[in-house]
């Protein structure tokens, strides 16, 4: 993995304040784990029924029946709790779900996520991205800026079916940190060493460019 | 990671319940009934509030103070019958008083600690309790729609919780408990003991820390807490 | 309690087939419990989130967290498990509740019951009453042939506000024991020393006699 | 009274099976998933089958013997990408399948294992996945009503199961099977360990026996319950 991709995830994890319950989702997300402090006050949840998630295991000392929604080996803490699914979920619909960081396929200009579905090349299936995206308090996406043919990740309007609408409020690239407002999208950090026009010429929207010193990461 | 400490003083607890709050209390008849929060509830002198509770219990015992002090304004429950104060207030008018089936206000309240809207039911159908409800046709059939049920604070009786606010409950005295505690904007849990983290496995937790706001130590149980002797 | 009663409630208790799935209600069918034999295989139910209820206990022995629906101080059996309040009801909603027995203000002859609400004189609420009523497979009332004043609760059509529309199949009195037929009441068996026409005249709907002799309880 | 025994052999639990039978199976990935009832359906050869399953486990696991072996018209579930075949039959039309938010598949099969009709909710609202289906006004807002789920035969894994069919789950393997036991006409429990009445605490069992008709002893678990080795 790039420097800039580590970076990014060390950045998303500040956006963890203490006292919260978060829910990491499949790919990049769950890397944030990584670089939360061992006293560091928070509840992370796992939709297959879990709260407080402790560190993933490797191979020999891994419970079979103990993983995280993305299929990881992971253990418990002091306080930890397993429930089944539809109390599981039932956090997350209810506003207990403080902060969740999801993947994209497609984030747009007013914050709509498209993530589980590629009509005739992928339809993997929702999964519980619907609820997250839907119903945590805040979501952010962690995402590369761009897709594997360089096109834009970040758009004006999503062309993939919707995971949730106007769900996102701020998205992670190993380019910038890009906050999505009513006006659309605004920079808000970029990664060392980039420039702006960088940025806004792998953005698939206009991007606003703060006044000012923009803060690195 | 580690997780947060979430025991309060009861006084500060029950300060955060403003007058006209809706507010849930678990417990069906004694067990589970959180009397030592409804008498800080009293002592502070919140107001006009909207009880949810299984029953009313019975004279001298939990919700019967709150309408001895004039506290309730409206009272959504199943059943009353062993409260003969609640049942001369309603007739007198004094409080309002919204019946439901019993497995239906559970679920309205599980429903509303899950984050929907509502549920669809063919209980009660023929009943004077639907009247005025949403109607739906499934599959052919009438059907009810119950809507989910909040409340600004949740009050529950726990065995035992941890720092984190994971709860267990003894025996019957689990009841609404683990629903009003998912269903609330705050839960505040008293509990007859409260242990370390790591203390409760994590399998036999009964209502998980994160639907848990406050966690209330009790140091000793009134007498309302007790078996009652009956004739 | 008289006699009959005695034998009317020892009746009742013949109606629970082995392996069954039983709740009673409040009143006279709690006394049925004493006349289920200490092996006989049956799981009894109480909607305040108990399956396997065991004998009743004393003041003495009570445990203050352990009541049926009725407030009466019970005990577990090898096997009994606790629940909330919605599962407990979901047992009884799901189809998994084989028999009820309930008390009555009123039982119409199309089997409607009555039993919760007495307009201007008596509203304690329905509790758990309409969902047994509506949901046990097998409804059985338990009652009185008459109210205190001597009018009968075996009616045409009931009077009084519904629980349930068309659920009883069965009443046992200390009279005798009426089967809601198509047709109509119709007398299944008689207290030892009664004739059928003082049951007759204790009903306030046609009552079917059957053909022959009348089985005597 | 005593509580019935309904420990049953497994290839006559599983014989009450039909082809055409819609069944419901526990599990998240490896953890939960009845791995020895599905090979035995799959020896007794039932097809046409409706399954109602989280995911569609992985290549050689689970759900994919089904597929493989072409028992499965019809499948209801929230997430198939770890199962390329279940993705390409889905593609070549050689089965059907309805995909359903996680939690909303959760709640739909509780509903139909609580005797509701449905539940009604926002979730979903702006996506495809709610289309076709009715929609309600509920204080101002539209939601979707999603119907309840129920099954002929619900199939599940428990930890530990006493002979009543009280079960207990370990640790994430718990997730669908406390809401499918409750959902089905009939339920088979297999069970690592069987246990003697009474072995269970009251208060710690987490699918009460009620809901459950056979109970089946597992003597040995398959390498499919193990540990997955991943690059």
């Amino acid at each position: 993995m790039s420097g800039a991709r580590n970076r990014m995830i060390a950045r998303a994890a500040q956006e963890i304040a203490p006292g919260m319950v978060v829910n990491l989702g499949m790919g990049l997300p769950t890397r944030v784990i990584d670089h939360i402090a061992p006293d560091f006050p928070v509840c992370l949840h796992t939709e297959n029924g879990l709260t407080g998630i402790g560190p993933t295991l490797p191979y020999e000392q891994a419970d079979r029946n103990l993983i995280d929604a993305g299929g990881a080996y992971v253990s418990t803490i002091p306080g930890s709790a397993f429930c089944d699914s539809a109390t599981s979920f039932a956090l997350v619909r209810s506003g207990r779900l403080d902060l969740t960081m999801l993947g994209a396929f497609e984030v747009s200009a007013t914050g709509d996520l498209a993530n589980w579905k590629i009509p005739g090349r992928f339809t993997p299936g929702a999964g519980g991205g619907i609820e997250l995206a839907q119903k945590a308090r805040r979501v952010v996406v962690l995402t590369t800026h761009t897709d594997r043919d360089g096109n834009p990740k970040l758009v004006g309007r999503c062309t993939l079916p919707l995971t949730a609408k106007a769900c996102v409020a701020r998205i992670f690239t190993e380019m910038a940190v890009i906050d999505v407002t009513p006006q659309g999208f605004a920079l808000r950090e970029i990664a060392t060493g980039l420039d702006p026009a960088t940025v806004t010429a792998a953005t698939g929207a206009p991007l606003a460019l703060p006044t000012g010193q923009i803060p690195e990461f | 990671m580690r997780l947060p400490d979430k025991t309060t003083a009861m006084a500060e607890a029950i300060a955060r319940i403003p007058s006209g709050a809706t507010v849930m209390l678990s417990g069906f008849g004694v067990p589970g009934t959180p009397f030592a929060l409804i008498q800080e509830l009293i002592r502070q002198g919140q107001d006009n509030l909207t009880i949810i509770k299984n029953d009313a219990n019975e004279t001298g015992m939990g919700v019967d103070h709150l309408l001895a002090h004039g506290r309730v304004k409206r009272l959504i429950t199943t059943h009353i019958g062993l409260n003969p104060r609640a049942v001369a207030m309603m007739n007198a008018g004094e409080i309002e008083v919204e019946f439901c089936a019993q497995g239906i206000l559970a679920e309205r309240i599980r429903a509303g600690g899950a984050g929907l809207k509502a549920i669809v039911t063919d209980i009660g159908r023929d009943t004077e309790l639907a009247q005025g409800k949403p109607r739906l046709d499934i599959g052919g059939a009438p059907a009810v729609v119950e809507l989910a049920l909040r409340c600004d604070v949740a009050l529950v009786h726990a065995a035992k919780a941890d720092t984190f606010g994971n709860l267990t409950f003894a025996a019957t005295a689990r009841n609404f408990a683990p629903l009003m505690a998912m269903a609330a904007d705050r839960v505040i849990a008293e509990a007859e003991a409260i242990v370390p983290l790591g203390a409760l496995p994590p399998d036999q937790v009964h209502a998980p820390g994160p639907f848990v706001d406050h966690v209330v130590a009790l140091d000793t149980l009134s007498e309302e807490y007790g078996v009652v002797r009956r004739a």
